[in-house]
């Protein structure tokens, strides 16, 4: 193999699964300094191929790799580090009882005088936290951030490496706009040292912002390489999908002014206080926004509307019933529902199938009079993940999904319910534009149908496609409601950073 | 056996070569014997007993083997549920003994009729199981250690009923029952195992409540999130679990023809191994009655085989140890072999 | 004599000195008849020894010797081997409803009270005594417990303050029970353990305490370890079950009966005191 | 005892403000006692006894703890590493058998000098370790399963060393080791255990391989992204286990001055709960040699307060259950109190 260059030079990267290809004889090079943006579809093999890099899995026979001149061949992750070379996974891989400085520096921690030196661990990594925006003391526990405060620290643990390739598998999918910016000033400051990247995102306008060159894979091939990032989004959207997809936000009419209220929450607070007076009242067939900065309270305050967290005070009412909400049960019971943001945790039980992890939310439907009818359970899977394209057989495990077809479970198992009120917290967290669209086209659905749809995200654009109202939340405080008209993502911002 | 759940690690009971994880093999027979593993062991134990000794191979002594095991099967029925769920429960051979002590205290001391004592027996090990339950789901106590407590405090209990002397005196018909084979086979408490077996089977494979198990199982967050009350199925799967400790209780007194304080010294971890040789799993969300039948069976035919051997009771443990590690060796690397 | 002929020995718990010297003595001394003998230990869990003797007899055994396993002995063994027409001699523990062939066991209530009676006279007649049990309730326990207090009750200035059951005869229990004990009160000048396994693990807690005064320890079963501690001082007496005797004659009323003899019904033997003058002979052939 | 790391739960030995999970407490004083849940519970325990009874509180009484709780906490030193890379040993009560049965064969049969044999001790224990972790580690074994067979594997091996029978006679200095109080309070043994727990909790909070045990607990796979050799280090935290389980039966064999193959029967509860109630979570990640050592002394404190109320044994298991569950419930809950 001749390398031209110093950086990564990968040539024929194939990867089987019993005899599911999940790439086939893909060829990269990074050069040094450079960013090379990944993209593809869920399940084209983004995060297969990083891991193949990073030493985590290990490619089929006849694959060759090169790192800084030398043929490189890691048998382990451990490997891979020696060799300057490290990852940030897609699902996010932290120590919940350990603390932020630990975590970053877990398996390098600093020495002195034979002991971890504790002092110096805090600082830097105090000094890394500082550099992207989070503040919070390196002290704390992990398991008591935020997803999204979670990866910054996932983040900052990659920055401390050391490393000559850094690959980030969809760094930026639980962030906001400002903690995006910090990452960038980062990426920036390292490629100026001579760091290269390999970048995956879903979110094509990021690309266009930091990438030198992008890489489009499609069902585990390389389909299309651009030289520049200044790529029209429609091309890289055909490029990914193998067809042009004209719209991605539905046009959903607005509810009829006397359309009567199909959720409406007063006065809530959270018994810790992370929230309080929170009220507001969704419309049957409309879809209402959350937006905020990351920490502002909004996974807490859906959660706790869906009966998962206890609440201090408030009441929530389903057309015009007040629910007792004591548990999820009886959040469901009032066909109140939500669509949880960390999937891992909470969405999905990995080593199950799909067909049980979608029995579990609906057994009253799969198994009627209490009888689990096995043939009814799996037609029923079927039938919900062909309506959302997910790639899989309903006897799959979950665990086995490419994590944007993890997702789309989440979703289907309970879109299943038939709800009146449903709360998408960070819905397309991870997912495709392909798919993207087409879950925009299910909330849509289901507005239309004459649901109240809640629509939590980061993604500013997001919020602003779909919700025919916006609230913007800022520390736990409602700064304002926001009609279609007023809602721009200027005063969005004005609002959440106020 | 039993028809209705016939796979191992398989949670959802459906077949093996459906639910595997590698979705496409190409050598469809390999795959369905991988989902066999615990039963394919149990095949192999037995053709190897009944070739080196030549006793084994009788219906008389297969009939005692299913006879030896009712007691280690009946608990290890309640213990699979609990080890779905993800917990553990060590109390199992401490409620065995609290029950019988009080069933014969209740029917020799205090002169209730056996029947009623027999209820006792059961609603003693209800209560037990609940206790364990309420200190996991309330006090979120892991459940290691609060069955750890319940099988300190039972043995305690069953030895403060009389002291630590046993209770002897029981109607003949109560013995009877695991003695008498109708039909030339059949006593009652075999046949009591058979259909519990089967009726567990049926529970955890077609009823709701017992996929829920499943689901607590595999994380009991995402259960809880899909409106499954994960506290009220947690704390009665204990609380079955107790029920059945009682039973067996129940049935050892009538193998016994007497209660014994000491009773199941150490049984707990002969029904986890049973239920593990099976495919369970101790993190949870895996497991199914079929495959601990295959452990129970496993373990049962080889003391029994091991016995009819004469081989010395230190080489046992040594032997018995060995075949643990080789039948759940094999069904953890089943896919890599 | 044996011919080959299998004896079934189920053992009720080989952790225990005791039963594993009768056990060794048995297969020794069986094998030397001509028989073969296949051992089962039920770990002392009354159920398992239920289902070994239910082996024994698929193995289609000659003849069963049956050492109880439980707190008290059950009777289901004995009526499962008479079922299968096979003669059954009982070692230790004889069960209520169903009595073995022939019973040979350990006579401790008379040994204790000698054993009673010599502590009272060695010690003057006077001290403040402790009793560490055996397992509560069962019949070894509650015997030896009698036949002790028989034994002091001749002295009134020996008084028992102290008592404490152990949960498996073991050493380690015995020791830390007793050093709670001269914790308690150091006056302590006579323990009583049960087993000797218990009784050593006293007297080692007698060295690490050091009263400061003569305290006595005797112990019961007479096994190697203890009578090797008599021999050396660590415990001034014990009483010698002649384990080895009771095996031999185990194994001759399985050939008894086997030749359609009938032995006595109740074959006691009396367990015999140990001090440093005799253990001498009991150390070089055990009884 | 341990300067070095002085809090409970907080597997960082760092304030446990810091990480407190409710960030608007106020309560500092609050937050700090909750951070010693398992010492308030010890405390609060000889209180009691203190009080119930005129013989516990005095030197010598808690030198006589001490001296009765080295066999356990030497144990329970492995067992908290193992523990907290979320694994569980249940065969250190065997491989105590085994080991101290090899050394009293070699020395006092085969005629070894008495350091060697003690030597061998170690090695035999570090070997069944080393067993465990390789069941674990290369054949995928749940750490329950695996230890449970080595747990029988290692008392029929006991067993075997001599026929069941014990072994005395040691040298009159061996037993001199933990008889001896030097300085009036310091025994070999004692020095030994004390010296044992600051090296262990030094390595456990500051050694780069102990907080990798935590990683490996926490997660597995988070462990190995970062480089952690996980397999090599959990291989060697079974091996240390078992060889302070060796290091356990030597001790109790001077205590003893014999070597019993019954030794150590059912101790892995005792180690395991001691572990539990200092702290440590079953799950892994969570765990202080400072807390296990407030659960040693709190068992140890338990057995002989209640030893000297006189409290017969059933009603012991009773009070222990009880303890446990209120120590440990106390520690799981205190961020609710
Ligand atoms: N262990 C496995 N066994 C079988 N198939 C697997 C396994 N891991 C991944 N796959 C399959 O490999 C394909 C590629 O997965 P990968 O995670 O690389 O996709 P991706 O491009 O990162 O997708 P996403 O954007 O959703 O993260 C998927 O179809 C997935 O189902
Ligand atoms: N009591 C709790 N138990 C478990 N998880 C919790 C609890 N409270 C909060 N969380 C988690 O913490 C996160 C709350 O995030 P945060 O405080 O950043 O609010 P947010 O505005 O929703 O943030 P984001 O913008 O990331 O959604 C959620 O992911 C939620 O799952
Ligand atoms: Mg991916
Ligand atoms: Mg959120």
């Amino acid at each position: 193999m001749t390398a031209q260059h110093d950086g990564l030079v990968l040539r024929g990267i194939g990867k089987t699964y019993g005899t599911v290809n999940v790439l086939r004889g893909v060829d990269l090079d990074v050069r040094p300094g450079e960013l090379v943006a990944l993209l593809g579809e869920n399940g084209a093999g983004k995060s297969t191929l990083s891991s193949v890099i990073a030493g985590l899995v290990q490619p089929d026979d006849g694959a060759r790799m090169a790192w800084r001149g030398r043929t490189y061949a890691p048998r382990s992750p451990a490997d891979a580090l020696a060799a300057g070379i490290g990852l940030i996974h897609q699902e996010m891989r932290l120590l919940p009882e350990l603390t932020i400085a630990e975590n970053i520096f877990i398996g390098r921690w600093p020495m002195r005088g034979g002991r971890v030196d504790r002092a110096a661990m805090a600082e830097r990594a105090g000094v890394q936290l500082q550099r992207l925006g989070l503040q919070v003391s390196p002290l704390r526990k992990v398991g008591t951030l935020s997803i999204a405060q979670q990866q910054q620290v996932e983040i900052a643990k990659a920055l401390t490496l050391e490393a000559r390739l850094l690959i980030l598998d969809e760094p930026t999918a639980a962030l906001g706009d400002e903690e995006t910016d910090r990452l960038f000033e980062q990426v920036h400051r390292l490629k100026a040292e001579g760091v290269s990247f390999i970048y995956v995102s879903h979110r094509l306008a990021e690309i266009a912002r930091i990438a030198d060159r992008i890489v489009v894979l499609r069902d585990g091939r390389q389909v299309a390489s651009h030289d520049h990032a200044q790529v029209p989004p429609a091309q890289l959207v055909r490029d990914m999908v193998g067809r042009s997809v004209d719209r991605l936000f539905p046009h959903i009419d607005a509810p009829a002014t006397d359309a009567p209220v199909a959720l409406r929450v007063q006065g809530l607070a959270a018994p810790d206080g992370r929230f309080r007076d929170i009220s507001f009242e969704v419309r049957s067939g409309e879809v209402f926004g959350l937006a905020g900065i990351v920490g502002a309270g909004r996974t807490e305050v859906v959660r706790a509307i869906a009966g998962v967290d206890p609440l201090a005070t408030g009441t929530v009412e389903v057309d015009g019933h007040a629910v007792r909400l004591r548990s999820p049960a009886d959040a469901i019971a009032a066909q109140l529902v939500l669509v949880p943001d960390d999937r891992k945790a909470l969405g999905v039980v990995l080593p199950h199938s799909i067909a049980d992890n979608i029995a579990y939310n609906n057994l009253d439907q799969v198994a009627p009079g209490g009888w689990l009818r096995p043939q009814r359970t799996l037609s029923f899977a079927q039938q919900l993940i062909q309506r959302l394209g997910v790639k899989g057989r309903p006897q799959q495990a979950a665990g086995a999904l490419s994590g944007g077809n993890q997702q789309k479970v989440v979703i289907a198992k309970w879109l299943a319910r038939s709800p009146r009120v449903i709360i998408f917290d960070e819905p397309t967290r991870g997912i495709d534009v392909g798919a993207r669209a087409a879950i925009y086209e299910v909330v849509a659905e289901m507005a239309r149908a004459g649901l109240a749809v809640v629509v939590v995200s980061s993604d500013l654009d997001e919020v602003l496609g779909l919700s025919h109202r916006v609230m913007v939340m800022a520390r736990g405080r409602n700064q304002g409601v926001l009609s279609r008209e007023q809602a721009s993502s200027a005063r969005v911002m004005e609002l959440a950073v106020a | 056996m039993s028809t209705a759940s016939s796979h191992s690690t398989s949670p959802d009971g459906l077949a093996p070569v459906a639910t595997s994880v590698n979705p496409v093999s190409g050598f469809a027979w390999r795959d369905h014997l991988i989902g066999h593993v615990p039963a394919i062991s149990l095949v192999v134990l037995c053709l190897g007993f009944a070739l080196a000794t030549d006793t084994f191979w009788s219906i008389r002594n297969l009939l005692n083997v299913i006879d030896q095991l009712t007691v280690l099967g009946i608990m290890a029925l309640g213990m699979t549920a609990v080890i779905v769920t993800g917990g553990i429960d060590l109390s199992v051979g401490s409620v065995l003994a609290l029950s019988m002590m009080v069933m014969g205290w209740l029917s020799n001391v205090m002169g209730l009729p056996m029947p009623l004592a027999m209820m006792a027996a059961l609603i003693v090990g209800l209560a037990c199981g609940l206790g364990s339950g309420l200190l996991i789901t309330r006090a979120n106590l892991p459940p290691f250690i609060a069955t750890l407590a319940t099988m300190s405090i039972g043995r305690g209990l069953a030895n403060m009923v009389t002291d630590g002397t046993q209770i002897v005196g029981y109607p003949d018909w109560f013995s009877a029952l695991s003695i008498n084979r109708h039909m030339g086979f059949l006593s009652v408490t075999v046949l009591l195992f058979i259909l519990l077996t089967i009726a567990a089977s049926l529970f955890m494979t077609y009823r709701a409540a017992g996929r829920s198990l499943y689901a607590i199982g595999g994380s009991a967050e995402v259960a809880r999130l899909a409106g499954i009350p994960v506290k009220r199925v947690t704390l009665w799967t204990y609380g079955v679990c107790g029920m059945l400790a009682g039973l067996a209780g129940v049935v050892m007194s009538t193998r016994l023809d007497s209660s014994q304080p000491s009773g199941g010294l150490g049984y707990e971890l002969d029904t986890i191994a049973a239920v593990v040789i099976g495919g369970a799993s101790l993190s949870g969300g895996v497991g199914t009655i079929w495959g601990t039948l295959m452990g129970v069976l496993t373990i049962g035919v080889l003391r029994n085989g091991l016995n009819l051997m004469g081989v010395s009771p230190f080489v046992q443990q040594i032997v018995i140890g060995a075949v643990i590690v080789l039948a759940v060796a094999l069904d953890a690397n089943k896919r890599k072999v | 004599q044996g011919q080959g002929k299998k004896i079934g020995l189920a053992v009720a718990n080989l952790q225990a000195e005791f039963f594993n010297m009768i056990k060794q003595s048995i297969e020794a001394y069986g094998k030397q008849k001509g028989y073969t003998v296949v051992t089962v230990d039920a770990k002392g869990d009354a159920t398992t020894q239920v289902n070994q003797i239910q082996d024994l007899l698929t193995q289609k055994i000659d003849a069963l010797i049956y050492i109880p396993a439980g707190a008290t002995a059950a009777a289901v063994p004995v009526k499962a081997a008479r079922a299968a027409g096979i003669p059954v001699v009982n070692v230790d523990r004889n069960a209520d409803g169903a009595p073995g062939d022939t019973f040979i066991h350990g006579e401790s209530l008379k040994a204790t009270r000698e054993l009673g009676e010599w502590v009272c006279k060695q010690t003057g007649g006077k001290g403040n005594a402790v009793i560490i049990h055996g397992q509560k309730g069962t019949t070894p326990e509650i015997d030896r417990t009698k036949g002790f207090m028989e034994g002091i009750s001749k002295c009134p200035g020996i008084k028992v303050t102290q008592e404490q059951f152990t949960e498996r005869w073991a050493a380690d229990e015995g020791n830390k029970i007793a050093q709670d004990m001269l914790q308690r009160d150091p006056s302590v000048s006579i323990i009583f353990g049960q087993a000797d396994g218990i009784a050593l693990g006293a007297a080692q807690a007698v060295k690490l305490a050091k009263p400061g005064h003569k305290v006595w320890v005797v112990g019961y079963d007479g096994d190697i370890g203890g009578l090797k501690a008599v021999q050396r001082g660590g415990l001034d007496a014990t009483v010698t079950q002649p384990t080895f005797t009771m095996g031999r004659m185990a194994v001759d009323a399985v050939t008894d009966l086997l030749a359609g003899k009938k032995p006595p019904a109740d074959q006691p033997k009396d367990g015999v005191l140990t001090t440093k003058d005799n253990v001498a002979k009991f150390l070089k052939a055990h009884p």
